[in-house]
């Protein structure tokens, strides 16, 4: 009766988690998706504890209480934009709990396991272990703690094929029981190296990717518990997340106008080294200055905000939203145009934007605003450089060539806001900023928006 | 192969199925807090981690499963909390509430 | 519940969103198609047939399978036929190849 | 060693059946998911046939060969036009065909089921009996044979509950083991007549919608089977086919503008009796001649055929290709705009012009072709009624009003040929008719065309 209703609890905890999938994979429906997903979190744990082998509830009450602790602040404190260093912290501490079962369950049965069940722990401790590391190291380099520029030497793709071939052959011994306890930990100890290894030559702006793959190792990982252990919720969740993240991380270097294979192991994002800058280099851009700008836009009537990386670097939004509103108050409109890959993660934009309040039926989808770009007074572009570089329509042999981009050019005038002439994360220079009806307002964005705020205030 | 490991298996596979067929159409706006929560159930492996803890097999499986309860459980919390507060913000205006949602 | 129920109930649940999931969007074009080819696919019943058929249990059910082989082969042979007869029928134009398929 | 092939030869065929559905589901793929299910089907069959427990491949043989004799010529001789009563037959068999083996396997092992497997027997010889029954009835009603129209009597939906309520009263019974072979019996021959009698209400030109739906039951009866035996491609195609079925079936009522459950219990279709006909009385359709008719297809350089039910009543598809392509040698340009309900099935339309070799990409959806309407100089409309009726639009009394239509009142002339004043499915008159820019050509609508064909060609 008893394990009737464990059971029953994880049927209905993996449908809850289906359930919330779906729902979540649609912007009107997407907070039930969470609440879906918490209920069967909250079944499965509740069928857990019910079982009959769990005899000591002193342990577990100590980790749940800690777990909880530290985990509160890491969902309420931490900033909007340090969500992917967030969600990669989040993933080490995920893939740490399958990698850290797997080893109890070896270390406490490897004399009695059966050939499946060997085969499903050596795959859940290597692709813990994996993630464990590689998703460390991609926190790093999205918080820049780690240099976030591709960590290359010569030979090394070489190096990480040579590496995963060993780890394939200590995985085959563990299978096979050979080796005892020190081939299991040599398994868990070189996945972790690989994690590292093969996570370091990818450039901290396709960390993105990365992190969904090994969200998707870490749910494969999961799902290998699952076997290991006869344990139902595991092995849907584990699948489930197996796949969307494989999916995700498709969807996202896809979005990004990027092969897979090409985020992944083509000396990837080193073009931003490489590529040239000086294209433009007797071409001048024209400066105006905060008091012009603010001019400018005051009596505009339709102005279309493009924000981008730099917007966020700056933490510039909710200036954004106060010089929104002043224009508003003046009369005129205010909508912002959203890049599907503006910033360094998908809806990096939003997420931002939505912190600052602005409500999201101002914020236009590429596809919706693009037609209506040239009807606009003013395009404020706010820290974005290669979503809006017309070189991806214009000039074939550019790396973005091919990309849809927002097309800011035919906006009746435009003002962009960035420190100076660098380049963004393509590496390539972008002719829109040379064009007689640009005009660059040079600084942090936070402070260019701040003075505009002030000037337009004082008209 | 025995009856429960191929009964797991068409359970894997046809789960696999599910996932895919539900994120095969998912707008980029969602890819973040999508990332978000299957990271937050991914801390699913805490039921695997509870046994360990609890079950009281060995000192090492009993201290190993309570650091992996810890560590799932900052997981599960930290990244529901997270979830939910991104897509929190994802508000329309008041003014124009009949509008169909943008973006 | 014993468990190849259990397991048994997991494998309907998770056949039964992959089906769910895969039809939802599909254009009315292909509702008779669809519908032809998913009474093909309920044919299957073939499988259970051919035990009931060949495992020589009783007189009644070799008699009972026999029949049942029969019809479900009928439902399969014709179904697939058919339903590959009628999609043959969708084709485009010669002349304008690279169009973009209509409809 | 054989038990695990034939394993794996069952999710290997579950496998192809889910990619087989994925690819039905849009228009480019749907051929290849053909071959993808009888590539399924071919290895669940060869699998089955080496399963240890089958001892005698006699009897076998000669189901499978008579099987296939009777099914080679039900797929390819059955004209297009009969599909719905083909579906319809088709169920029949393959219900009866789970329907046989429950009863076997209750026969043979009744005192050995445990509970579980009782539970799944009586539901897979209710669903089974309940839908070869139906879908005879159903298929009786679309071939014509038995009176299309609703079947009712007064008190008939309480009839019908009741009867529903003493089945499952049995099936209480047969769950519980009580009463043997009788009452087993007795839960098949009720669920036939209940099969009958729910049927017998709905009108034949809602058949295609409980056709979907008893495909549903169908799938759900094999996937008891499969909970009865144990045999997983059982449980997960039936569990495909339950619920795509149902899903189908609520999708197709959506497109005809109904309510499910308007369609199942609604004394549905009797509309068509009792609606009023004779709305336009005192207005005057003018006809036309062929001779005239024909003059004006062929100097028009923009032609839109709009086909409905009574070119499939006709089978005049073939000359309707040859009309096409008379005026297309004279430089006009024809289209056809597909209704997406017009004639009595999902796609009935796309069957018959494919039928007769007309290019797929020169049909027109209804959301294509609206907008452009209003630039054709002939709107040709072949046997349609409802699916032009601007009363849809115009008038909030109209049983269809709120159902988009083709707005073929819009072009700037419209011959329709059909063959007196008779309304359609709707059973309402239609304005167009009336419209000064309207020549009606009455006769059969091939009869008609054969003679616009003659005459055009002796211009
Ligand atoms: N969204 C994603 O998922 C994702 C993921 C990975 C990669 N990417 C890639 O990232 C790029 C995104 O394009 P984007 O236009 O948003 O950004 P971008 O092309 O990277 O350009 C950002 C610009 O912001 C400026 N900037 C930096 N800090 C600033 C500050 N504090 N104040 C003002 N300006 C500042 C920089 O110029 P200065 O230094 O001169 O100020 C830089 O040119 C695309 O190439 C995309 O493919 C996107
Ligand atoms: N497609 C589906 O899935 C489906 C399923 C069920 C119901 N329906 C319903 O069926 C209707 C379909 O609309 P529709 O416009 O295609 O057809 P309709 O409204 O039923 O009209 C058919 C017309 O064709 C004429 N006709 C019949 N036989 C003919 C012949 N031999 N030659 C020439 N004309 C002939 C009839 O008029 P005469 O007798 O005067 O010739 C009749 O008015 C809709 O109401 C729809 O909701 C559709």
């Amino acid at each position: 009766m008893r394990e009737a209703l464990v059971q029953a609890s994880y049927l209905l905890a993996s449908v809850l988690f289906i359930l919330s999938l779906k729902s979540l994979s649609r912007a009107d429906t997407a907070a039930r998706g969470v609440d879906l997903a918490v209920a069967g979190m909250a079944i499965a744990i509740v069928g857990t504890l019910m079982q009959q082998t769990i005899i000591d509830y002193r342990w577990i009450a100590l980790g749940l209480g800690v777990g909880t602790v530290v985990g509160i602040p890491l969902g309420t404190r931490v900033p909007m934009t340090a969500m992917p260093q967030r969600i990669a912290i989040a993933l080490t501490f995920g893939a740490s709990a399958a990698t850290l079962v797997g080893i109890a369950e070896y270390h406490d049965h490897r004399e009695t396991l059966a050939l499946g069940q060997r085969v499903a722990v050596a795959f859940e401790v290597m692709l813990g272990s994996l993630t464990v590391a590689g998703s460390f190291v991609a926190a790093g380099k999205l918080q820049e703690v780690l240099p976030s520029r591709p960590l290359t030497y010569r030979g090394q793709n070489a190096v990480n094929f040579g590496l995963l071939a060993v780890i394939l052959v200590i995985l085959g011994a563990v299978v096979a029981g050979k080796g005892g306890m020190p081939m299991f930990y040599g398994l868990v100890a070189l996945a972790f190296i690989a994690g590292i290894s093969l996570v370091l030559p990818i450039g901290g702006a396709d960390m993105p990717v990365v992190v969904a793959l090994l969200n998707s190792y870490s749910g494969l990982a999961s799902a290998a518990t699952g076997f290991a252990i006869s344990n139902n919720v595991l092995l849907v969740s584990g699948a489930l997340d197996g796949t969307s993240g494989f999916l995700l991380s498709m969807l996202m270097s896809k979005a990004m106008n990027r092969s897979f294979t090409n985020v992944l192991f083509g000396a990837f994002g080193s073009q931003t080294q490489t590529a040239a800058v000086g294209a433009g280099s007797d071409l001048v851009a024209t400066p105006i200055s905060a008091e012009d700008a603010a001019v400018q836009l005051a009596y505009a009537s339709n102005v279309v905000v493009v924000p981008g990386y730099g917007m966020a670097v700056a933490q510039a939004q909710h200036q954004v939203r106060e010089l929104a509103e002043l224009i508003e108050k003046r009369g005129g409109e205010v909508r912002y145009a959203i890049h599907p890959v503006a910033g360094r993660m998908p809806g990096h934009m939003n997420v931002l934007l939505a912190e600052a309040n602005i409500p999201y039926d101002k914020l236009y989808d590429m596809d919706e605003i693009n037609g209506d770009l040239s009807r606009a007074d003013v395009a404020l572009v706010i820290g974005a450089n290669d979503v809006v570089n017309p070189a991806a329509r214009t000039d074939p042999t550019s790396p973005i060539y091919g990309m849809p981009i927002l097309n800011v050019d035919e906006a009746k005038s435009v003002i962009v806001l960035k420190r100076g002439m660098s380049v963004g994360f393509a590496g390539i220079d972008n002719m829109l900023f040379y064009q007689p009806r640009t005009r660059m307002l040079f600084g942090d964005a936070k402070a260019s928006l701040v003075k505009l705020v002030t000037e337009i205030k004082a008209l | 192969m025995n009856l429960t490991t191929l009964m797991q298996a068409y359970v894997f596979v046809l789960a696999g199925f599910v996932g895919f067929l539900v994120i095969a159409r998912v707008p980029p706006l969602l890819h973040t807090p999508l990332m978000s929560a299957t990271n937050a159930i991914s801390g699913i492996s805490l039921v695997g981690s509870l046994v360990a803890a609890g079950a009281g097999r060995s000192v090492v499986s009993t201290v190993l499963g309570t650091v992996a309860v810890t560590a799932a459980t900052i997981n599960v919390v930290g990244g529901f909390i997270i979830t939910r507060r991104m897509l929190g913000m994802f508000k329309r205006s008041d003014r124009r509430p009949s509008d169909p949602p943008k973006v």
